[in-house]
């Protein structure tokens, strides 16, 4: 747990290993702050009827952090007073229920990591190069397309 | 004139219709053809293909991102 | 961990414990949600320059869980696509870092839980009888009142 | 006429200002000076002093709630 105060962190990381709240949660705390906020994405069962079995993700991974510290230099400008900003995004197969996405972002008083949370995950949603397969029941699947993404 | 060599990366739907991860193309302009957006990795600016030329040298590698699904 | 379908659940604990986020998290999870929004209350290290060593909470228990589930009857009549709704609140001695209030919110998409959440710890801290006295560094101590609170 | 009896429960700073969590008191009508709110405890209300008049019967608990700061 790094507890410490000292610089802003702007943490990545891109991992096929599953996703912990804890450790998202303890990276983005500090003294100064009074507030975490944290956005959790997870696998749904159903689309359109369909019974979802798992998701598979992929990235590009170099563009995919590269986009996201962009996001970040976007957050520190409209909210300055955040603090901690940490993004984790589960690459491969992700069953149904488990996390697939868990952003935290601290700040001192709760408005600005609220938004900025916000901000991320839609933000996110619209630019970072990754991409989710819904694998069905039926052996069939499908690539998905984020409705915020400019080009679809 | 030697003929410009580049490495293009297929991701997701685009890997799947190509069958292929990546290869490396000789003539750039086939590229204009697909109907996806193209990143030009030297500096991860992305392209709108139709919107505008780009300017590509030899031994650059471009990708081409499919609609995003993350989060 | 419950992760089955069935009932919506409205969760609240009032405890002398140190805080889970994982267990916060975990009880909101299910299947038919692909979004869990959390916020965390945390202890700050100072207020208006004085040094804070830590927060002792009070609660007037019967009434804490009755205002409680009356926000969440406001939450489920707002934003009805909300599933899970969780309510952790630390009572007793909260050190600095550690968190006071855990909330987490579970919808099948995620702009339902994002709103829900701020309004939870919005209202939570204008109408649940839970009281904080900040202990500084000088043995000296303070009862807080926030901002939210209509009768402050 | 029997006394009514009633108990009061303090929180927070008013607990610290009046030295005890709770006490049995003779005469609500003394309740009217504190510059609090109550809770009237049977079914949770809230009054704001000097709002309304409250009616109590014996046995009633009422609470005194200070200035709220949780979360």
């Amino acid at each position: 747990m790094a507890k410490a105060e000292g610089d802003p962190r702007d943490l990545v990381k891109l991992t096929h290993d599953k996703l912990s709240v804890d450790t998202v949660s303890d990276s983005v705390t500090c003294p100064s702050c009074g507030a975490i906020s944290i956005f959790i994405g997870t696998t749904r069962n159903s689309f359109e009827g369909m019974k979802v079995v798992q998701l598979e993700y992929e990235a590009y991974i170099p563009m995919a952090e590269s986009e996201l510290r962009k996001i970040y230099t976007d957050i520190r400008a409209r909210w300055p007073t955040v603090r901690h900003i940490c993004v984790h995004h589960r690459l491969g197969v992700v069953p149904v229920t488990e996390a697939s996405v868990v952003i935290g972002i601290s700040s001192p008083h709760r408005g600005d990591s609220l938004e900025a949370v916000q901000y991320c995950i839609d933000t996110l949603k619209a630019t970072v190069p990754i991409w989710k397969k819904e694998v069905y029941e039926a052996d069939e699947s499908c690539w998905k397309e984020n409705k915020e993404c400019q080009w679809t | 004139m030697v003929p410009m060599c580049m490495s293009v990366l297929y991701f997701a739907k685009s890997a799947e219709l190509t069958g292929h991860k990546s290869e490396t193309i000789r003539d750039p302009s086939e590229l204009m053809t697909l109907e996806l957006a193209i990143y030009h990795l030297t500096h991860y600016e992305s392209v709108a293909l139709g919107d505008q030329r780009i300017s590509l040298r030899d031994g650059n590698e471009v990708a081409v991102i499919p609609p995003l699904s993350g989060g």
